[in-house]
């Protein structure tokens, strides 16, 4: 699905990491280890063609442009001055009956109407990542995922990502808290 | 008219106080560079 | 091929090397040009009837104002090759220049007003020259600062080029603009440029002065091109070994 | 790319201070500004113009000095990016909807104003066309100025922008008076347009290209 040639990396001459090669096939989860500042989130950024690489390619079977993958990342995206249901709007997302029980199952049902700024770190990031879960992107990035949530809505995702990969999908993520679930590692340490 | 020698020689002294703070400052700033380079390569050869 | 041919010859080390080797004896023997150029301006060229000594700022105040403008058209250069070849030499070079720029832009401010003082009576007039060189000057600090501003030197050479390129295609916009605007008003008593009756004792001073002043500027622009070089490859092994 | 017009026009609409605040503050120094002169001295054509016009500059700043920050600091640009349609569509609907919000009222009350300080009778409509056009120009140019210094905070980018607007400020000092002297004043207007017609679909890409580097 997607595959990663000879990647190098370096800010203000500093090296992150030399000669990166990896694939991700279909049905695989992935996960990228490594200490702060070894350059996970950039190297999230690379594949997702946000920041060019400084030497080697990243190979994709589809374009980035298709709507085939999802990306959340450290910031949210939402507006904290509107409404959860003027965000969902923003996402372009449709409050149908598959979205709501969704919605439900993160327990955000009863805040539709609440203003983002209200709500607790933890809500905010299950908002965030209602729209990579209503999403049905064939690639799903997430950096750190499960920051901030409780073990509730943590194991709502690991069954999530279950079922995604599951069904011949990919995910790629980053984490320090360990998940249960068949994964192959990268480490960016040496 | 005549006169107004002054003048010419305000613009001389600025001139040439410009351009030597310009020379210096670098060449101050070359050197202490230069001395840091050395010493922390120094410090981490040891 | 040209490519490979720039990166080899112009790879900041081969550039630091010769630039270490040349500095010297290039500052020297233009700041003694230039020191003769003023002697003879200043000392040995006859009095203008009109203006008395004070003319004799012709011979800093023109190098200077032309000056300041080749080293923004300098600066483009280099941010053109930067952006087109990434070469890194290219915007360690412009990026030295932004600071002399100012300066110089600032002395050709500093002695045109001086010299209006005994020949307008008046240190500052809205005329087109002057308003676009002080527009030249704040573009150069806007540039230091700008630069100053990231942590991330790669976004800030790439920033530092692009505003380049918007300036030097803005400054004959704006000199055609303000030229455009001053003749709604009455144009200036005497402008900068028809200095009266200059007759060849003057002028050859005067060329040499220019002449000797862009070499001076130069041989700083290598001194600080080399203070450049050194404090962004710091890391690499050829500085450490020398 | 219409719909992405209609939700930053949401997003801006919902959030009052970014449009209503810098409106207000332009009546406020509307109002301020006959204050500091006699009841009965009648204002020239030539004063008037210019403080509307810097007004508007100063206004316009002040406004869009945050545009892409918040984008920029919640996330959602980098989700734009990444969508299907081109970075430079969510460019051009940001600066579309802060044009409609803000430019056409601030040109709607500097014309209205002026129908109160100076009676003019031959140049209403070429008047309101000048102050929305260099209101168009003046928007555009602060979004780029605010697109280099995103986090810099936006003092930065203006003082790179701001010697761009001059020429446009001389070419509507030049409309004016041609126009007071009864000259034909239809060249000055047409390169305003000119102007804008180029900024216009030209200044997106450019911004894009800028918010890109930020964003790596």
């Amino acid at each position: 699905m997607i595959k990663v040639n000879n990647l190098s990396f370096s800010v203000n001459n500093k090296k992150l990491f030399h000669n990166l090669s990896f694939a991700i096939s279909e049905g695989e989860l992935i996960r990228i280890s490594g200490s702060n500042g070894s350059g996970k989130t950039t190297l999230l950024k690379i594949m997702l063609g946000i920041t060019p690489p400084k030497k080697g390619f990243v190979e994709k079977e589809f374009s980035f442009g298709e709507k085939e993958f999802e990306f959340l990342g450290h910031k949210n995206g939402l507006k904290t001055y509107l409404s959860v249901k003027d965000n969902l709007y923003l996402m372009d997302l449709k409050l149908n009956d598959k979205n709501l029980k969704v919605l439900n199952d993160l327990s955000l049902l009863d805040l539709m109407s609440e203003t983002v700024g209200n709500l607790s770190y933890g809500q905010q990031k299950k908002l965030a990542l209602a729209r990579v879960i209503l999403s049905k992107a064939r690639l799903i990035l997430l950096d750190e995922p499960f920051v901030g949530l409780d073990d509730d809505s943590k194991k709502l995702l690991e069954k999530f990502l279950y079922n995604h990969i599951k069904t011949g999908k990919s995910a790629v993520i980053t984490s320090h808290i360990d998940i249960d679930l068949p994964y192959s590692e990268i480490c960016l340490d040496d | 008219m005549g006169g107004h020698g002054i003048y010419v020689w305000i613009v001389v002294i600025v001139l040439f106080t410009t351009l030597l703070l310009l020379i210096l400052n670098f060449a101050l700033r070359i050197n202490r560079l230069v001395k840091e380079i050395k010493t922390f390569s120094q410090i981490k050869d040891n | 091929m040209l490519k490979k041919f720039f990166h080899q010859f112009a790879s900041p080390k081969s550039y630091f090397r010769i630039a270490t080797k040349i500095q010297n004896p290039f500052l020297l023997i233009f700041v003694l040009l230039y020191v003769f150029a003023l002697a003879w301006g200043l000392l040995f060229t006859p009095e203008d009837y009109v203006q008395g000594n004070s003319y004799r700022i012709i011979f800093m105040h023109v190098p200077a104002s032309f000056v300041s403008q080749i080293l923004f058209l300098i600066m483009a250069f280099c941010s053109v090759i930067f952006l087109v070849w990434r070469l890194k030499l290219s915007i360690y070079v412009a990026k030295s220049i932004a600071p002399i720029g100012a300066a110089v832009t600032f002395f050709a401010l500093f002695s045109g007003s001086i010299w209006g003082i005994p020949t307008w009576g008046t240190w500052w007039q809205w005329d087109a020259r002057i308003t676009s060189t002080l527009i030249l000057l704040i573009m150069y600090l806007g540039l230091i600062s700008l630069h100053s501003s990231f942590n991330n030197y790669e976004k800030a050479d790439r920033f530092f080029a692009i505003i380049v390129l918007a300036g030097v295609i803005n400054i004959p916009i704006i000199k055609k603009s303000v030229d455009w605007w001053s003749t709604l008003h009455q144009s200036a008593s005497i402008t900068l440029t028809d200095a009266p009756s200059i007759d060849p004792l003057m002028l050859a001073p005067l060329f040499l002065s220019i002449f000797s002043f862009f070499g001076l500027i130069m041989g700083i622009v290598i001194l600080s091109s080399r203070y450049e070089i050194l404090l962004r490859e710091q890391s690499k092994s050829w500085v450490k070994s020398l | 790319m219409i719909r992405l017009f209609f939700k930053e026009l949401f997003k801006m609409v919902r959030q009052l201070r970014s449009w209503l605040g810098p409106l207000s503050v332009f009546v406020l120094i509307l109002v301020a500004f006959p204050l500091t002169q006699d009841i009965d001295t009648k204002f020239s054509h030539q004063t008037t113009f210019s403080f509307l016009w810097i007004i508007s500059l100063l206004v316009i700043m002040l406004s869009t000095e945050k545009v892409f920050l918040e984008d920029f600091d919640d996330g959602s640009m980098e989700q734009h990016l990444l969508k299907p349609y081109n970075f430079s569509d969510y460019v051009s609907a940001k600066v579309t909807s802060s044009f409609l919000l803000i430019g056409i009222p601030l040109s709607c009350m500097s014309w209205l104003f002026l129908q109160s300080a100076v009676a003019m009778t031959n140049l209403n409509l070429v008047s309101l066309l000048s102050f929305l056009l260099s209101n168009f120009i003046f928007i555009n140019f602060c979004f780029f100025g605010n697109a280099v210094s995103l986090k810099r905070g936006s003092l930065l980018g203006l003082l790179i922008i701001t010697p761009l607007l001059f020429p446009v400020l001389i070419i509507l000092g030049k409309m004016l008076s041609a126009a007071l002297l009864g000259l034909d004043y239809s060249n000055f207007l047409l390169l305003l347009l000119g102007c804008s017609l180029i900024s216009g679909p030209l200044m997106p890409f450019v911004i894009s290209y800028i918010l890109k580097i930020h964003l790596e």
